[in-house]
């Protein structure tokens, strides 16, 4: 047990981050809160793929003479580019918040919901 | 040294992180978050010289400039917000 | 760090200064990106995670409002789904593989290839960089098509109703106050430009590339805009022009791949586009940064002057 | 070459103490204006030192010159937003805890 935490202990962390931005993306009302623990959750993701292309002893992957083990790049590479989607994302999201109170005039769900139903 | 230099960072961060918690007013945070980022830059570039890869000197001043980016632009949006709350009571007064 | 990552965020539910730590909490993960050796990321997360994303939510709150009405509640439902969720993913950890191991899947597939021979196919030293712009070009084209649709996105949900032309009153005026926010700043952001343009082209040799450098040069427009008012900034970048160069960095991806076509190669090979392979795919790189850097610094500047000339816009209406 | 580390690690030693008084200040101190206090010029003297004892470490390079604009960028940011700071907090109307409400 104690190996399993003191190898895994990565994803465990990445564990707890998502699920907390999965907790603020149900349970909280206020929109930009959501996008907030939605911002959360992303980043779970993000730290997964880096720690899964960490290799222990490794370097970044700079060609250099002097280096011979370099950590994946891959993933760097997939989550440099999810990262500015994200933020492009967030950006649109935002902006739908905006729109929202502007027709509703709040940017919580409930009172968005109860105007709905009338 | 340098290691030595690198825990003291880690742990000015975490008091940092706990006055940002604690609060109370939006400039404590703001003074926390600033402090945070100095200290980021800081220990990204000892980090930088601890693995010999000095490389991470560019990210560290991307730091220094979105730090002062940041912490501006929160003081601007925040100068904005009281005012217009200060213009929301006198209305209401 | 890893656990004060997670207490940072575990925190993270009081009011809406919510942000603030959130941008911290972006500082907190580039730092665990350094440490993880992911340079590249650890340069965009700074960038963005802690710079603009929290500009752009402050925004937000200044129009949307900053408190929140309902008083946080523990919703036991959600504690007891997530807490499952959690749960079954724990399980899942267990077949993984340990953390940093040399043998796992992911480093088995097609990483070592690209490591051992990006060298000498592409000729850069950044694998990142090579691997971003030749091998996936296809996926970074789509990512560059996914922000420029973003962008036109936010433009057309804010720019409906568009009164920034009104002659502004107050906001300006607060503005002029800052007299050494404003010099200080007039310093800083030529540098900041420049540093932008350094890693648009240094990005093969070391950390950097089109898409942070976009971000940084976004991020130095958007503090002039804050410190001098969406007009000045209007009057020095033209917002129609803007949205021709997100435009422009779009087609300029693609033209490379046009051009790679017509000289006799798939589309985005950039083999044919010297006399030398290695050339080409210099070549190739270089402008297909570019083009990408052009696209994300409009597309940030973009989105940025629709916020605030929303925000403008609702001072109008309090006037 | 045993000279400029010892020198070095001397610095280092000396920014990482202000460092940790400066967050332990940031911390114990009870209004924001003390707490920007602490904060403001451990941050730029700190910071300084260390950034001088990494520039004994990296000899003359291309990493010197950037060390050198790093030190730059902070010497000129870290006062302008601690005066931004303070400006801000003040026009908020936040007031500076004085002799009685400390007493208190």
């Amino acid at each position: 047990m104690t190996d399993m935490l003191l190898t895994h202990y990565n994803y465990w962390v990445v564990m707890v981050l998502m699920m907390i931005g999965f907790y603020i993306v149900i349970a909280q009302g206020n929109l930009v809160k959501k996008l907030v623990g939605l911002n959360i959750f992303q980043t779970s993701v993000f730290i997964l793929y880096i720690s899964a292309g960490k290799v222990s002893g490794g370097s970044a992957p700079i060609l250099d003479d002097a280096i011979s083990v370099y950590s994946n790049p891959l993933p760097h590479v997939l989550i440099l580019t999810a990262i500015v989607v994200g933020i492009a994302t967030t950006a649109l999201g935002l902006a739908l918040i905006i729109r929202l109170r502007e027709a509703y005039g709040s940017a919580e769900e409930k009172d968005i919901q109860e105007q709905n139903q009338c | 040294m340098l290691t030595v230099t690198t825990v003291t960072l880690l742990l000015v961060m975490a008091l940092a992180l706990s006055r940002a918690f604690v609060g109370p007013t939006v400039f404590d945070r703001i003074l926390a978050a600033n402090m945070f980022g100095t200290k980021t830059v800081l220990l990204i570039a000892v980090i930088g010289f601890l693995f010999g890869r000095p490389e991470f000197l560019d990210i560290a001043m991307v730091y220094a400039l979105i730090n002062f980016i940041g912490v501006i632009g929160m003081l601007r949006l925040i100068e904005y917000l009281e005012d217009e709350n200060s213009s929301s009571q006198e209305e209401d007064a | 760090m890893l656990i004060a990552t997670a207490i940072g965020i575990a925190v993270n539910r009081d009011l809406l200064s919510v942000v603030m730590l959130s941008s911290i909490y972006g500082l907190l993960s580039a730092n665990f990106f350094v440490t993880m050796d992911a340079v590249d990321v650890a340069f965009t997360e700074a960038a963005v995670g802690a710079g603009i994303s929290p500009l752009l939510m402050f925004t937000t709150m200044a129009i949307v409002g900053r408190y929140e009405k309902l008083p946080h509640r523990w919703s036991l439902s959600a504690l007891v789904l997530v807490s499952i969720t959690g749960a079954l993913l724990l399980v899942a950890t267990m077949d993984m593989p340990a953390f940093g191991a040399p043998d796992a899947p992911a480093q088995q597939h097609v990483a070592p290839r690209y490591i051992e021979q990006s060298g000498q196919e592409v000729g850069i030293p950044n694998i990142v960089t090579s691997v971003l712009a030749t091998y996936r070009g296809f996926d970074t084209f789509g990512e560059v098509t996914v922000i420029f649709t973003a962008g036109v996105g936010v433009l057309s949900l804010l720019m409906v109703g568009d009164r920034a032309t009104k002659p502004l009153s107050s906001h300006l005026l607060k503005a002029s106050q800052h007299k050494i926010l404003r010099i200080v700043s007039k310093v800083l952001i030529a540098p900041i430009l420049l540093f932008a343009l350094y890693v648009q082209f240094h990005g093969d040799y070391g950390p950097g590339g089109g898409f942070q450098a976009g971000v940084i040069f976004a991020a130095a427009i958007i503090v002039y805009t804050m410190l001098f008012g969406l007009d000045s900034a209007r009057q020095v970048i033209d917002q129609a022009w803007v949205r021709v160069m997100a435009a422009v960095g779009v087609l300029l991806y693609g033209a490379v791949g046009v051009v790679s076509m017509v000289n006799g190669g798939n589309f985005l090979d950039y083999d044919v586009l010297a006399k030398d392979p290695l050339h080409g795919q210099h070549y190739g790189i270089i402008v297909i940064e570019l083009g990408v850097g052009i696209t994300v610094a409009a597309v940030m500047v973009l989105i940025y002057f629709s916020f605030a000339g929303r925000l403008v816009d609702r001072g109008h209406q309090d006037d | 070459m045993e000279t400029y580390e010892l020198l070095s690690a001397v610095l280092l030693a000396a920014g990482s103490f202000l460092l940790l008084s400066g967050g332990i200040g940031v911390l114990r101190f009870p209004d924001v204006y003390s707490r920007m206090h602490a904060a403001g010029i451990t941050d730029t003297l700190g910071a300084c030192l260390i950034l001088l004892a990494l520039m004994l470490l990296a000899g003359f390079s291309l990493v010197l010159l950037k060390l050198m604009m790093i030190l730059a960028f902070l010497l000129i940011t870290g006062p302008t937003s601690s005066h931004a700071l303070g400006k801000a907090a003040w026009k908020a109307g936040v007031k500076p805890l004085t002799g009685k409400s400390l007493q208190r």
